[in-house]
């Protein structure tokens, strides 16, 4: 047993104090969930099979392209996702420098990457404004819709 | 061939994946992000996620199939039904990819798909069309092909289909109003406003003849199927072969079509369309459609031949597996498309969660589907949630074996067609002879609608 | 078990108090879900068919046979349930004056009916004491292991 | 006969549905409070919930079942296998009220069922039982019939199946304890301490004929089936016919079959089991399964026949609807048995909640199962889920098409035996030659434990 029950009324008291709408924290066997304002997906999904790869729970994100990325909020802070199945391409073109690197603050609206489909390039933005804490793709690899490309520690 | 990309949904995509499996060959559907999880994607190798829910953007997008296409690494591609199957484009872009398109060439889907061209070829052949019109470009030529025609008449989209840009034109002061309408409404849903006319058969049965031909010249016909049971132009049941069909027209009928498939350099599977008309007893060409059908299985079931592995086979270059005169036409098959729409509430799409499902389970019924206890309705796409396909020795026993097993389908969570369908199966008149085209909704639904309900 | 009843009562206390409209807290093998403003599904549902007729979930009964009868109290009372598929039997024999009516008052481990299954007697017994407020089902009829066959008003 | 009561669960209680369906039989199936919305009581016309969930207060009452079977007005039982399917208690009181019971006869059953006299009639018949024992008494009994048999041998219970009783003794000084231990685990068991000694073959192969007796005296055999690949005596793999036998003793092996069956004056679906010695080349009876059997459907594969439609129409007291010499044994068919188990821990049992659910699906594939996704394997009975059965031109393209299934089967939720089978049936020693039923415990799972697991 990881925590005492002063610990989870620490942790509850934090949460409550936080904008949080929900809130799921996970320790080893601990599972403690929070919602306010009418339960959303937060507890596992009812029918049987549960979706491989987080889904938008984001609010919409002002600065992408047509779909909508996928941009869930996890342990590793906030995802930029694929819009689309397509290459994934991290400079404007072959030899150039990146769009971003790990480390680097960006913008919201700042292209980060550029996803592909049949020669049509998607740009894809950051919807909120912070430090690029990890790049899940390797250049030039193929990418689904939905697979997570960028993470951002928000400021 | 090695690997095929799947580029559709639902029951149809099952039933590819089931073929591809039959041939050995590896299967990839690309799915939206609503059907990451489900039957097909499971059945199938490999699921690749293209795109969001919404169809314009996932089973819509030429680019996203073949972005998926190339991802998995496929060397040819099956479009299914509906979606991007008869898109010319597809099969162009295809080509241009290197990946072997499950279908007709670009030109030959364009010369078949567009009903005016088709018709043309059809006419030069000697193929009856009806006594029609070339494409109307104006008000004056409608009125000279309308009195030339005669009334009553129908108007047709160019390139439509599914009763969009139709219209009856019952006398001459209603042509006008009717053609205007017609025109948008056909630019509307098809981005195309030409339009025909063609005399309208009020007592017609739609007949349709199913053709495979490959690549060396072969062409052949698996018998014809009656698809008469129709509401809004939409096919409920369909059968095979069409009952009281006399022989010599019957015989015409299939002659025709495989004529009218070698007239079109045809490759592929694809169905030739008539309307007979059954106080005349006569036929003429409605179009061609240049892809698998929903209603396949039936004609499956009387001939023991697998249409969707023919297709494969041609595909690949080889022959076809029969040659015709080796089609046995056996016995008689009934499909009933089981949708999620409410029947007594105006056909409503009923969509929500499947919380039971128990088809009948009969060795002489096949059921096509791709649901399972849990699967969500969606509300992005059509709401065929099964085909229920009876086989008997005669029609009916056919019909018989398909209301014992609708009677026995299990549905919870959403409401179905089923109930109206085993209506329709045990209805005296649907029995006792061929229906027409308007039986269903001028005649079974207004009796069926004033029946009081159970539960 | 990992917390004690104090500390249940203390993580409820807090979670009462809350701004949360829905919480769920799982410990091992506890866990602790809570909601207002309506029960919001946070309970995943367990699989997809609900079953049909009410299962037991009362206490273990003692005063039944060998299979215990399934008793749910429910809107309509306490429900005494068949221990066996069988035949249903208000009297001992034919012709005699039945066990228990509507309206009498039984104590626990008095025989309401019998349940024959292929010759086979089964006495059911109340497993409260209360007022009999219904019969659910006729003298003779077939019935099913779980068939509700008493209401009783616990007193 | 109009309506069955189907006293079993799981995928046997489906096929007997289905059988009923197919007859034109309503059906009726008896489920504990466990099975209530399963997939049996959702595809037969009626359910009737007799007990809760242990079985001794459900499946296994005969008063319950029987009262069941009262309740919805059936005038016809189907045990299926397991359960009460052997008890010949079930049959008398079946006869007594007056309904069908789908299986032999009380006393044939008795005289089919009972080991020993069983291999007493065969032994009449001239059907080599083996040097083996009567019922042995005494620990005296015991030696002297060793003594005339030679060692190794192996003790049986009388009464027994499924391993229990049952002890390889190799020399002499293990007789005593051995002969000891094997009476009071039968007599636990079975309630019987009766136990037999017989030859022990080293390499031996299980080999079973299915065969079909109806009351009009016809008796046919439906070939052998191959049920060598066992652990701890319970089945894994079965396949149909039995690879490399040599014909003359195949055909000298259906022959005492359908002998015995005669001699027995049997009725009914039934296996006659043999064990054969590889090294000598010659055959031993076993015993007789006076019911339909969990791998019936490999000869049904390579025959066409169905094995449980039969029994309908053998209990209707119509004749067998086929005669010998037409019976064809086509291809080859090979059955996995797909357990809730772990493979890896000691083929451990894995209850839970099935989250998904997809059997391969293809046209030489068969899928026997009442699972569905949601379904709760439960801990009350045994754990089988599904049995997949694929039929090939010979055994090679079986094995095959068999591995390329297995290998798409997927499951979610709870721990199976597919990837064991999997592997199985890919292994090149099972391939190459049909293994002996000591293969799998002694030499592939040892090898297959050592290998690294993925995932």
């Amino acid at each position: 047993m990881p925590l005492s029950s002063q610990e989870i009324k620490e942790i509850l008291a934090i949460l409550e104090e936080s904008g949080w709408d929900e809130a799921r924290l996970t320790i080893d066997d601990v599972v403690l969930a929070v919602s306010r304002n009418g339960g959303l997906g937060l507890e596992p999904s009812a029918s049987p099979p549960a979706p491989p790869a987080p889904l938008s729970q984001a609010p919409s994100p002002v600065t992408a392209g047509p779909p909508p990325p996928a941009a869930p909020t996890d342990a590793a802070g906030h995802q930029v996702s694929a819009p689309s199945v397509g290459v994934f391409w991290r400079a404007p073109e072959p030899g150039a420098a990146p769009f971003v690197d790990v480390g680097d603050t960006v913008e919201a609206g700042q292209t980060l990457c550029i996803v592909e489909v049949m020669k049509l390039m998607q740009h894809v933005a950051a919807d909120v404004a912070g430090r690029i804490t990890a790049i899940h793709v390797q250049n030039a690899e193929h990418v689904e819709f939905g697979t997570p490309l960028f993470s951002i520690e928000p400021v | 061939m090695r690997r095929i990309l799947i580029a559709n949904r639902g029951e149809i995509a099952v039933r590819v994946a089931r073929a591809c499996f039959d041939a050995g060959l590896e299967s990839v559907v690309s799915v939206s992000a609503a059907d990451r999880d489900g039957l097909a994607a499971l059945v199938a190798d490999r699921a690749v996620t293209i795109g969001p829910p919404p169809a314009i953007e996932s089973y819509l997008s030429i680019d996203r199939v073949l972005a998926a296409a190339k991802a998995a690494d496929c060397d040819a591609l099956h479009p299914g039904y509906g979606f991007l199957s008869e898109r010319p484009e597809l099969a162009e872009a295809c080509e241009e990819e290197g990946i072997v398109f499950v279908g007709p060439p670009a030109a030959v889907m364009r010369r078949a798909g567009d009903k005016m061209s088709a018709r043309a070829v059809a006419a030069e052949n000697g193929i009856p069309t009806g006594a029609g019109s070339d494409g109307l470009e104006s008000l004056e030529q409608a009125v000279e092909a309308a009195e030339r025609t005669g009334y009553p008449l129908m108007l047709k989209a160019s390139a439509g289909g599914g009763g969009r840009g139709m219209a009856i034109v019952n006398e001459a002061s209603d042509l006008e109003q009717r053609f205007h309408s017609a025109r948008s409404e056909a630019q509307q849903a098809f981005g195309d406003g030409r339009v025909y006319l063609e005399r309208y058969v009020g007592r017609a049965r739609h007949v349709e003849v199913q053709v495979l031909a490959d690549t060396h010249g072969n062409v052949i016909h698996l018998g014809e199927r009656d698809c008469s049971c129709q509401r809004r132009y939409q096919k409920l049941v369909e059968e095979a072969p069409a009952a009281g069909l006399d022989a010599a027209l019957a015989e015409g009928i299939r002659n025709a079509a495989v004529e009218l498939a070698r007239a079109l350099s045809y490759v592929g599977a694809g169905t030739v369309e008539f309307l007979v008309d059954t106080e005349r007893g006569d036929f003429t060409f409605l179009e061609v459609n240049a892809r698998v059908q929903v209603e396949h299985p039936v004609s499956e079931a009387v001939t023991g031949v697998d249409i969707v592995g023919e297709q494969l086979r041609i595909a690949a270059g080889e022959r076809l597996s029969i040659e015709q005169d080796e089609v046995r036409i056996e016995g008689h098959a009934v499909e009933c498309r089981i949708n999620a729409e409410d029947p007594r509430n105006g056909f409503l799409p009923s969509p929500g969660t499947v919380t039971r499902w128990a088809p009948p389970n009969a060795s002489r019924i096949r059921v096509d589907s791709h649901v399972q206890p849990g699967y969500e309705v969606s509300p992005y796409y059509d709401s065929l949630l099964a085909k229920v396909i009876a086989w008997g020795p005669d029609r009916a026993a056919a019909l018989q074996l398909m209301r014992r097993g609708l009677d026995r389908f299990k549905v919870e969570g959403v409401r179905t067609t089923v109930p109206l369908l085993a209506d329709i199966v045990a209805a005296p008149a649907f029995a006792a002879a061929p229906v027409t085209t308007r039986w269903l909704e001028t005649e079974f639904l207004e009796e069926w609608n004033a029946r009081p309900t159970e539960g």
